[in-house]
This record gives structure tokens, C-alpha cells and sequence, in this order.
């Protein structure tokens, strides 16, 4: 009767998955904490990651300027800990629902450069096939639901696609990304209880980086312990350090199982911070500049360097051929994006409605 | 079912055929399901999905508590996932608390991802006024929604359109909205079996006339079809259209109606300014320009939030006789 | 340039206020238990106004009966201690909002009967004018703002007049009654949030009647502590009897002191229970017989009665004068209803703008 | 002012001009205050209450948090007691999270009341389309908000208009809602101080003309008026005219200049289905049905939702080029 859905009609290709092998390991092991050592590689599969969003952004910035991208265009700088960390839970049958600032998540999720770079520059071959933008990126064959500019737009929806898990007994677990910001709209509150309520299996991430736009959580939030709130509707609610990619990745892992097996859903604050601007329009006069710098002395990859250097890892050599490996992958997408076709006008009207047109 | 076994004709209500349809859904599918408030222990506000809890089980037929933001999207992320969910909005009036998710998600998520992501989503919901229910529970906003690119939206008017668009609703893989008048609920009458699917796409001439086109849709047409018997009676012959999907708006069955009429009455139980009966007007005038040979009529709600008190509510809608009059002053 | 304000235009004649003596002596004397005696009266006033109440409403479900009365009515009856109780801590200067189930909040503040019963008779003289009916009962003379009846819709209002308050430093409180089931509408968390963020001087009062129409607490709220759950936005909250109206009057005048004071916005969880249907058209299916009649064992009427009778006050006769005055209200009111005039059509289109009409 | 002091014009922009009016109602009534996402410590949204906190302190002009429908609720709730609050929205796209506090409560209340309860709101919001801000940032709804009685709703297009309308806008005494459509508020041009008081029931006859009337408001102004340059190249003679105000509309403005131009396009950024120039398509067509000479043309956005790529965003919106091309068709 009715089409079949594009999710499931299509194959899923495995997204991005950082090392799995050393995940494995140190579940197995129970180990994992931050200041455990990684010989096996996957701390260097983490900082590949988090290098790869900061390296792409701040092309962005470059290409922004260039008026090369255009619209609104939200930047992670800073942030990259939490979607790299976040994404190691989860698993390709799992969903992702993200916000205007999802460059990284999109990353982390396995969405390729190329693709994204190639939506911003809104051609015919990025991954919302150039309709989308920076603020809406989607890639339903990997689960990745956007990409919602509405701030807290994509939460119910992201209890939705719990539901829908839950009503079929699978065990998959839909995470949804969100700012402090949207902690105050209707629509986080009625969500967090409908989750509750229902013992939906979402894992509910908040990255609490301390401003909506201009205005600070104490001005935004009577009680700004974000994880208490949460707590309060009967979830399970955890505050981590976003600024550490490995407690992170910890602490997603056991929510993820946690809402896997059943237990419901869960709540994670990220404490984290933009370094850069809400947006390429913000003259960011709201934050004191020693404040930034501090945060900044707190960079969640210099973070992850020193540590492995204080353990010995042979950090420079890694480092340099990252580097050299994600510079590729941004050269290559921006390259890509200049050579791609854009879609003919006369396709405006594609993606109305499922139908090829409307009547009348 | 042989040539010779003549369809029977089942006596039921709107509210009847509107809750055969959904027991009809809910067994031939089983990703369909039914939410929103109240809809399981209580039957629905207006008693429409009384006994489908008993039938199907509460995961099939879910109460929400009042988080109508929450629970529509919640429909839009469970039809992302390849289910078919009919969400339930108590009535019109509320779903302004969830028009967000409608037209920022149900409607935009397939364009804005490049075709990816189609939401194949029913919500239905009771529009109108005329039961002294006061100005925050008497709107008509379904010409909002038909503003809306993406989404499917229809008022069925009659037991049949009540029964059975349900289903195509349903295989429509885009949502669909649904308004059903309250003040239709408890009509009652004689419905046959379905022949066919029913036609979302178009119009349909409920009955056919030669002197004027009174063109409506949902709570209005039994006023329309009244004032067609009184026009009648005063020799003139109006052909009464019911539009019954109003978007995608059928312009075409409507022109062809004025092509044969010349004169056309839009009845609409929206206030004037900006409700949907202008575009009807604004359609006909536009493309049946030299059909024309009277300027088109609007018979609409008065602009004023809709009062209690029942001789202000009264003058406050569209009526029947205002209808008849609208008629003579388009054919004099 | 624009003209005044009718609140402010208007002077406002006191509410209905019951055994003001009788509060000031206990405050003074820091007693005021539930148990405590009274011998002034006040006991009797607290009797009087939850029997105008039940006698009001019980003559409503008569004259819907026969069609006197429309639209949708919602009755109070069981649930009398919350408006009678809270009404005593508040002063003519301050705020009321109200819900649509609002007869015994307007009743408390001292709406007449016969402005009520004529407004939902829809007769000019009705305290809306007849534009409002049973679920939008106004008096702007003693700052009763409604009757609204989109569930949370005036929980956002009353923050906005607690504002005007604190702007200009006015020690008045701003009072808004709703229920259980609005607390899990997005506008009460906006508004709870806004309230305790900018310590608005707003008395939140929950009346947990257990009921969102057919919805069951358990089956709407993932934590049903509804008292614990206001506590975590950074607000006072307490849960109370809400079937004992000197328990009622007691906390909330501790809370409405606190916040006139400003100490910012309590919030009161009330824990009631409708004896009657969810409104005139619900069959009451939902709910089971017997846990009606275990609720109807605490009437609060009755048990503001026992209790006098347990003190050794003379009960029958003072009931007896009650009950003779409040039926002479009430048949008034009807009677006076049925004389008042309807107002004639052709001022349909007034009200809509303060304006007499609008241009085109 | 002497007489022979000749008013000094002074340069500014569309964003300054709002701004200026922002400050002197501020300073000129002290239950004058301004609240809304980022009004203060960032400067709002689009830079237009830049400085405004530093001036009058926070609790005059008053950063919330984001809760649309809380803080368009409290905005209300302190009309009623008193105060003349500006509650600025950011965008358009983010008012459906208020539209139940706005029709619900703030239109309605008045009415509901008996004529107790007036609610002197204004309530600011960026509106439109143009910047490549895709599906969920590019709506253009006043058409929605001027179905709905008890509001007046404004959309400054001129220099002359944002600075001038908010003062007349606080004087009244019930909600007024002002579109600032985004494309404008870069727009520069030499201001003359006022000379009275803006007049915020009629439309505006921006250029005058004889052949066809180009009908439009907000955003879309400039574009009309360079169609009509363009018209005028090709000896056509256009009259434009600006509405301004969408409620109450001022269809006496319009009638008048298609009787004098029997001809009419009417412009519009909205999607066409149940866009506000259908209110207007329908008004002329039906009011000035023997003036006409030529079916009323509507040129509105294309219905899709609003796609990112440049190409094709230009392509969905109304353009000039569209608009000469509908003139030529009403005239030929
Ligand atoms: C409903 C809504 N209101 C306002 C905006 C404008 N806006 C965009 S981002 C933003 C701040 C959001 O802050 P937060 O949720 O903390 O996320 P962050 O940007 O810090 O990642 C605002 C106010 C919006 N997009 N949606
Ligand atoms: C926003 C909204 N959604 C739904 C309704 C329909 N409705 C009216 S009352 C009600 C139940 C409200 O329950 P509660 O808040 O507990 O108040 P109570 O009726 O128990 O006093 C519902 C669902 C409404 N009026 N407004
Ligand atoms: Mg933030
Ligand atoms: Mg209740």
C-alpha cells in the first residue's frame, strides 16, 4: 500500500566506529578509566576524530568568509569531545537527532567531509542533497535524523523514534544532542517526562557549554545543576566532564547500556564549551575574553595530547600523520564541493511531498 | 461479492464510522497505533475511540498525558522509524501547542533532508464551533494548516468520507491531517459498504445544480445542503461542492463547477479575513475571471472571538439563511 | 496617549474575605493548626464558603439538565477546601487565575452567585458579560483573570502579572491555580523556571485531583511527586491536604507571607479529589466506584464539620443558617439570571477591539 | 521648531530606525520595557536592540530564557496589570511556540472578559525569507496572524515605518504584533523626523501610477518598486501601494487604486495557497469585481518548504522579475 520507508528500505553502512577492537577490549575488562593507558590505538582513533571537526570547521570559517557557505552556521570548536565521546556508544542500528551545531556530531556519526562540505556549499550531491544546509544535515541510511533548527524541535521527535524501538522490542537506542538552552523550552520538560514515563530508550545528551547565544545558564536557569533537573523526572542523570573525551566516551557507554537493556531513559550533562562564537554572525561581546581563555586551556585534544604523552604514546608522530590524513579529507571535500553540480531549479518542487507533485 | 448480492446499508453516526475506520486500521497493520489524550480509558474526548483500548491494548491505543508538543512529535519520530501512528489532538484549538512540530518537522523533514525522510503520520483532530463552547474552543484553523507545502489536509463532511479516508490517509506516505467538525459527531444516517478507495485528490459534487456553485467543506456542508433545498424552493439551482481535501486544493472540480454556474457562494466557518475561503475565492476569481458574471461571495464567521452566549454565537456563524441570501444577492 | 488601564481605572471593591478577624488573631498567636479551636467564627465562615460553593454547583448540574446552562461546565464539588483554604491567604490587591473548572475560585473571591449563574445563563449581566460562560469567569475589580480553559495556557499570564509586581516593587501576590494534568505541559516548566529565575512573587497552587480527565496521575506523570518535582526548579514547594481547609488556609498563608515578602515564587501541591465527572458530558468510566467513595469519606465539608463537632461547637444550627442563606444566593442567582436580559446581536462585534469597531 | 528651520534628514538604517523608536518609548514612559531571547547582553538577534541594556538596565530591557510561549505569556500577563511590554520574538519561525498565548490569550482576553481585560502587548519579530537560512528559518506567517481578531498587525517596509510605528503601536491599547521582515534591516536611506504621528490604519500609496496596482507590504516593497521602475521602462504606469497593516486591512486603499488602474498584482513571500494575498485577491475580486478589466495576479513564494541552495531559494521566492512578468500579463 504505502511505500517503504527509506530506513529501512536502504542498507545501513557502518558508521564511523572508532576503535572498536579497544572498546571491546576495555569493556571486557571493565577498565576504560580516563587515565587508563591505550597501546591499541583507540585513543588515537579519538583525537583522528575530534581532529577531524576542528580541522572541517575551521574551513568553514575560511569558506564562510569567502561566502563560499552561506545562512547560519554554528560551530563545535571546543565541543568535539562530546560527539566523538557520545558516538563511541552507540552502534549503526542506533538513531541520532541533533541541533544546528551538528557539523561534529555529523562527523562523528560517519557522515564523510565530502558530503557535508558539499551541503554547505548547497550542492546537488551533499547529504540533504543541497535543501538542508549546515543546520540540517541528515543521513537516514546511517540514522541520522538532523540537523533541527528549532531549538529543542528534535527531542520529541527523538522520543518518537524510542518509541517506535520500544514498541518493536529492539534493542537500539536513539541519543539526541541538545544545548543548555533548550533545557528551558516546553518541549524538553514534556519529552523528559513522556520518556520517563514510558521507559523510553533514549539517551539524552546535554551539552551544557554554559551559554544560549548570549546568555549564560545562571541567567537562563533558576537552578543550573542541569543533571539534578533532569534527575527529577525519573531519570537516571549524570554530569560528566565534556572537556575529556575518554570520561566521555566512559560514561555514554554504560548510559547507552543502561537504556539498551531497558532501564530507560538517560540523561548525560556535558560540561563543555564553544570557544568560538554562537555563530558566524556573533560578535561574542558577551563573554569575558579570560573567561574563553581558560576554557580554552581545557581543549579537549590538547587534553587527550598530553595524556597520552604523560603515558608515553609516541604523540607527534600520530599526531603529524592525522593531521596530514584530515587535511586531505577537508582538502579533498572542499575541492569536491567546488566541482559538484548544482540541483536545476526546475527540480524546486522535488521533495514536497513523496508524490512527484502536487494536484491542481 | 456476486453481482446479485446488493451492498447493505449499515444505520450509523460520524462518531461510528470515524471509530470503524480506526478498528479497521489498527487490524489490518499492526505499526498502526492510536495517541494522544485520553483516547484509551476515557474513549476519546469525543467518545470516538471508546472500546479500541479494550480491543488493541494499551502500546496500540496510548493516553498521553498534556504535552501536545511532545506527543505529535513523538508521532513524527515513530513514522520516521517506519511506523504508522494516528495521533489524536483533542481538538483544533490545542494543536497550536504542537503546530511547531507540524510545520517544522512533519511537513519540512522530506524536503529538508533531500527526500530522504518521508513522515507517513495521521493526525487527527475536532475543529468548530456552535456548541456555546466559548472563544479558546471554537476555532476553525484548518486553513492554516492547508497553508502548510508538504502536508495532506482533509475534513471529511459526510459518513462515508468519515469511514473511509481514513485508510488512504494512512498509505498517504506524508502526513495527513484530519478535521472532523464537532458538531457532526452525532449525525446519523445510512452508509454503504465502499466500492472504491476514496479519492483524496478531489472535490466532489454533492449535489449537482445549474445556477450557482456553493462551494464548502466539513462542519459546513449540512448548511450548505440546506440552503440548496431553500434556494430550490426560490427556483434557483445551486450545485453544492464539498471540497473535502483542502490541500492539495482541487481548483479544477471547483472551476468546472463555476464554468457551468457563473456564480459562486465559499461557506466557511473560519473568520473572513484570511481564512480559506478566500483562496477558494481568490482561486475562482482568479481563474474563472471571464466565467464569472457576479463577484464571488464569502459567507464566513464573523471576526470576533467566538462568545458564549447562544444568540451571539448564532450570529457570530455562517448560517443557512445566510447562505440562501449570499445565493440571491450573487444571482440578482 | 493610551488610555487607562481598567484595573487600574477601576476601584476594587475587597473579595469576599471570611473571618478576617479570625486569621489576624491567629497569626498573631503563631496557632492555627488544622486542630486548633475556634471559637471566633472563622471555622463558620470556612463552612459557609465551601457550601456556597457545593450548593452552587450542585444547582448547575440541575440547569444543565435542562438546557439553562451550555457549553462545557466543570464542577468543583469535593475539591471546595483548595479555593476556600487558599483564598484566605490572599488580600484584594492581589492576583487570581484560574482554571476553567473555576466556579468555587470565583465564588471564594467574591464573585457574586447571580454574576456568575447570569454568565453562564450567557446574559449581559453576567460578570464576562455573557461573552464568556462557565469556563471564562472574569472580574477585573477584584483581579480574578480567568477562567482559562487551555490547560497551563494561564500559568504563563500570572507570571506576567507577579512581573508588573516585582517591577514596581508592589508586595502583592499573583495566585494561579491549575492541575495535575497541566503540570506536564511545557508551559508550566517554562513558567516555573521564569518564576524562581527572576523570583517572581507567583503562589503556584497544583490542585492534584489525582485526574486529568481520564488520565490517571501514575499514567501522566513519570514522578507523581508533583511537590518534588516544583522543589527542583529552585522553588519553595509543599505538598498539602487538600480535603482539610484549615490545613489548606495555614500553608498557604506561610506561603503567600513568604512570597509577598520575597522570598520568590511556592508552589502548593494540593491533593484533592472531584467527586463528579470530569465535566457534563464525561461518563466517569475510568475511574473505579469504590475509590469515589473513599474519596467522598473525606469531603471536606464533612470533615470541617466533625471537627467543629469534636471542638463541641454548635454545628446543626449554624449549618441550618447556612444552608437557608446559601439556597436564597443560589435561588437569587437563578432567578435574577432568568429576569437578565440577553444582549441584543447587534453588539456581536463589540469587545474585539477596545475600539468601538474596526476599520474596513 | 521655527518655520524656516527646515527639518534636518539624517542618515540611518532600517535597524537603527527601530532601534531610535525602541529607546525614545523607553525613555518615554516608564511602564515601557523590553524582554525577549538575547534583547540584552547580546544585543538581539539581529543587532537591534544593540546598547538598549546598557542604557536602561536589565530590568527594563530583560534577556529570558528560551521559553516562547512562558515569556509572550508574561508579556501579557503584565499588559494586564498595567505595563506596556515589547516582547520581541526572534524570528517568526519560533512564534508558533507562543501562537496559543497570542490567539488564545492575548486576542481573545478583551472579548472573553466583556470588555474588562485590554492588553496593551506589542510584540515584536523578524520575519521572511532571502539569506539562504533553509526550511525552518525562512517563514513568512503574518499572514496567519492577520486571520485572527483582537490584534493589529504591522509591517513596517520604510525607514519612515520602523522608526515611527511603535509609538502608535504602545498607544493602542490592544495586542499589536510588528513584522520586521530580515532583508531589511541593512536597508540605508536618509530619515526625516516626523512630522505626525504614523497612522496605523491605512495603507500607503508609496508610488503612484495609473495602469495596474502592484499590492504589497514588508519585505517585499522593494521589490515592487523596482518592478514598477522596470514597468515604467516599458511604458506601463504602477502604482504601488504598501499595506502596512495587515489587521485591519485597509481595503478601501486597494479599491481606490484599482478603480483608478483596473488592474492588480498583488506580492506576497508567503506560500500562495491561503497566503495573505489571497485575503486581498479575494477582497478585490469581490468588491471590485466591475472595476476589474483583468483576473488580480498573485506572486508568492513557491509551496515548498524553504530549500537552502541559493539557486533555489531565489528560485521559490518572489522576485521582481516575476513580478513585472504577472504586470505584463494583467495588461496585456
Ligand atoms: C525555538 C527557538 N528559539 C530561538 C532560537 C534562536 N536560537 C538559535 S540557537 C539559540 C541558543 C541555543 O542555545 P543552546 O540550546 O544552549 O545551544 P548552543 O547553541 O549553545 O549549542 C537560540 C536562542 C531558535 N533557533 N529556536
Ligand atoms: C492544552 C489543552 N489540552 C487539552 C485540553 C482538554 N482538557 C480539558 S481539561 C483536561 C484535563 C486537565 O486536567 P487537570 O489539569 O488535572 O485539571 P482538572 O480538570 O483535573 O481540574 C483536558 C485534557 C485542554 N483544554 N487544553
Ligand atoms: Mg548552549
Ligand atoms: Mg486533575
Amino acid at each position: 500500500m504505502s511505500p517503504a520507508h527509506p530506513t529501512s528500505a536502504r542498507k545501513a553502512p557502518a558508521p564511523r566506529k572508532v576503535g572498536k577492537k579497544a572498546a571491546k577490549t576495555r569493556r571486557k575488562t571493565g577498565a576504560g578509566s580516563p587515565s587508563a593507558r591505550s597501546a591499541d590505538g583507540h585513543r588515537t582513533d579519538l583525537l583522528e576524530a575530534m581532529l577531524r571537526i576542528r580541522r572541517f570547521e575551521e574551513r568553514c570559517v575560511e569558506l564562510y568568509s569567502a561566502t563560499k557557505i552561506r545562512g547560519f552556521v554554528h560551530l563545535y570548536i571546543g565541543e568535539e569531545a562530546v560527539a566523538v565521546g557520545v558516538n563511541e556508544a552507540l552502534r549503526p542500528e542506533d538513531a541520532v537527532v541533533a541541533t544546528y551545531r551538528e557539523h561534529g556530531h555529523a562527523l562523528a556519526r560517519g557522515i564523510t567531509a565530502e558530503a557535508i562540505m558539499a551541503e554547505m556549499y548547497g550542492r546537488a550531491t551533499g547529504c540533504s542533497g543541497g535543501r538542508g544546509g549546515s543546520m540540517h544535515l541528515f543521513d537516514a541510511s546511517r540514522r541520522f535524523y538532523g540537523g533541527n533548527a528549532i531549538v529543542a524541535g528534535g527531542i520529541p521527535l527523538a522520543a518518537g523514534l524510542a518509541l517506535a524501538d520500544r514498541m518493536r522490542g529492539q534493542d537500539r537506542v536513539t541519543c539526541c544532542f541538545f544545548g543548555d538552552g533548550a533545557f528551558a523550552e516546553g518541549e524538553f520538560h514534556e519529552t523528559a517526562n513522556l520518556a520517563a514515563l514510558w521507559r523510553l530508550p533514549l539517551l539524552l545528551i546535554c551539552e551544557n557549554n554554559l551559554y544560549a547565544m548570549g546568555t549564560a545558564l545562571a541567567r537562563h536557569e533558576a537552578q543550573t545543576d542541569l543533571a539534578m533537573r533532569a534527575a527529577s523526572y525519573g531519570m537516571v542523570a549524570w554530569a560528566v566532564d565534556g572537556m575529556d573525551v575518554e570520561a566521555v566516551e566512559q560514561t555514554a557507554r554504560r548510559a547507552a547500556e543502561a537504556v539498551r537493556s531497558g532501564a530507560g531513559p538517560h540523561f548525560l550533562e556535558l560540561r563543555t564549551y564553544r570557544f568560538r562564537a554562537h555563530s558566524m554572525y556573533d560578535p561574542d561581546r558577551y563573554r569575558d575574553k579570560a573567561e574563553v581563555e581558560r576554557w580554552k586551556e581545557r581543549d579537549p585534544i590538547t587534553r587527550l595530547l598530553d595524556r597520552m604523552r604523560e603515558d608515553g604514546e609516541p604523540v607527534d608522530e600520530t599526531l603529524a600523520g592525522i593531521e596530514r590524513r584530515v587535511a586531505a579529507e577537508v582538502d579533498h571535500a572542499v575541492e569536491a564541493a567546488e566541482q559538484a553540480p548544482e540541483e536545476p531549479v526546475e527540480h524546486l518542487l522535488h521533495h514536497v511531498t513523496s508524490a512527484a507533485a502536487e494536484v491542481s | 461479492m456476486g453481482d446479485d448480492e446488493r451492498p447493505q446499508a449499515v444505520k450509523t453516526t460520524y462518531r461510528e464510522a470515524l471509530r470503524e475506520a480506526l478498528r479497521d486500521a489498527l487490524r489490518a497493520d499492526d505499526r498502526v497505533f492510536l495517541m494522544g489524550e485520553d483516547v484509551g480509558r476515557y474513549g476519546g474526548g469525543f467518545g470516538v475511540s471508546l472500546g479500541l483500548l479494550e480491543e488493541f491494548g494499551p502500546a496500540r491505543v496510548r493516553d498521553t498525558p498534556l504535552s501536545e508538543s511532545a506527543f505529535v512529535g513523538a508521532g513524527i519520530g515513530a513514522a520516521l522509524a517506519g511506523l504508522r501512528p494516528i495521533v489524536e489532538i483533542m481538538t483544533v484549538n490545542f494543536s497550536l501547542l504542537a503546530l511547531d512540530q507540524i510545520l517544522n518537522n512533519a511537513a519540512t523533514l522530506l524536503h529538508m533532508s533531500g527526500g530522504q525522510l518521508a513522515v507517513p503520520l495521521v493526525i487527527r483532530m475536532t475543529t468548530g464551533a456552535g456548541r456555546q463552547l466559548g472563544a479558546q474552543h471554537s476555532h476553525s484553523l484548518e486553513g492554516w494548516y492547508a497553508h502548510i507545502p508538504g502536508i495532506r489536509v482533509l475534513a471529511p463532511a459526510t459518513l462515508e468520507d468519515a469511514r473511509h479516508m481514513l485508510a488512504p490517509a494512512l498509505a498517504d506516505p506524508d502526513p495527513v491531517l484530519i478535521f472532523e467538525h464537532g458538531s457532526l459527531y452525532n449525525v446519523s444516517g445510512e452508509l454503504l459498504p465502499a466500492t472504491a478507495p476514496v479519492d483524496l485528490d478531489h472535490a466532489s459534487v454533492r449535489r449537482p445544480g445549474t445556477d450557482i456553485s456553493l462551494i464548502t467543506y466539513g462542519g459546513s456542508l449540512p448548511k450548505a445542503l440546506a440552503a440548496a433545498d431553500e434556494l430550490a424552493a426560490a427556483g434557483i439551482s445551486a450545485e453544492v461542492i464539498d471540497l473535502r481535501t483542502l490541500r492539495p486544493f482541487d481548483a479544477r472540480t471547483v472551476a468546472a463547477s463555476v464554468a457551468r454556474t457563473h456564480r459562486a457562494v465559499v461557506v466557511d466557518e473560519a473568520w473572513r479575513t484570511g481564512s480559506f475561503a478566500a483562496e477558494v475565492s481568490a482561486r475562482i476569481a482568479e481563474e474563472s475571471f471571464y466565467e464569472l458574471d457576479a463577484p464571488v461571495e464569502r459567507v464566513c464567521s464573523a471576526e470576533v472571538p467566538m462568545p458564549y452566549a447562544r444568540q451571539m454565537e448564532e450570529a457570530a456563524l455562517p448560517q443557512t439563511p445566510d447562505i440562501v441570501a449570499a445565493a440571491h444577492r450573487a444571482v440578482d
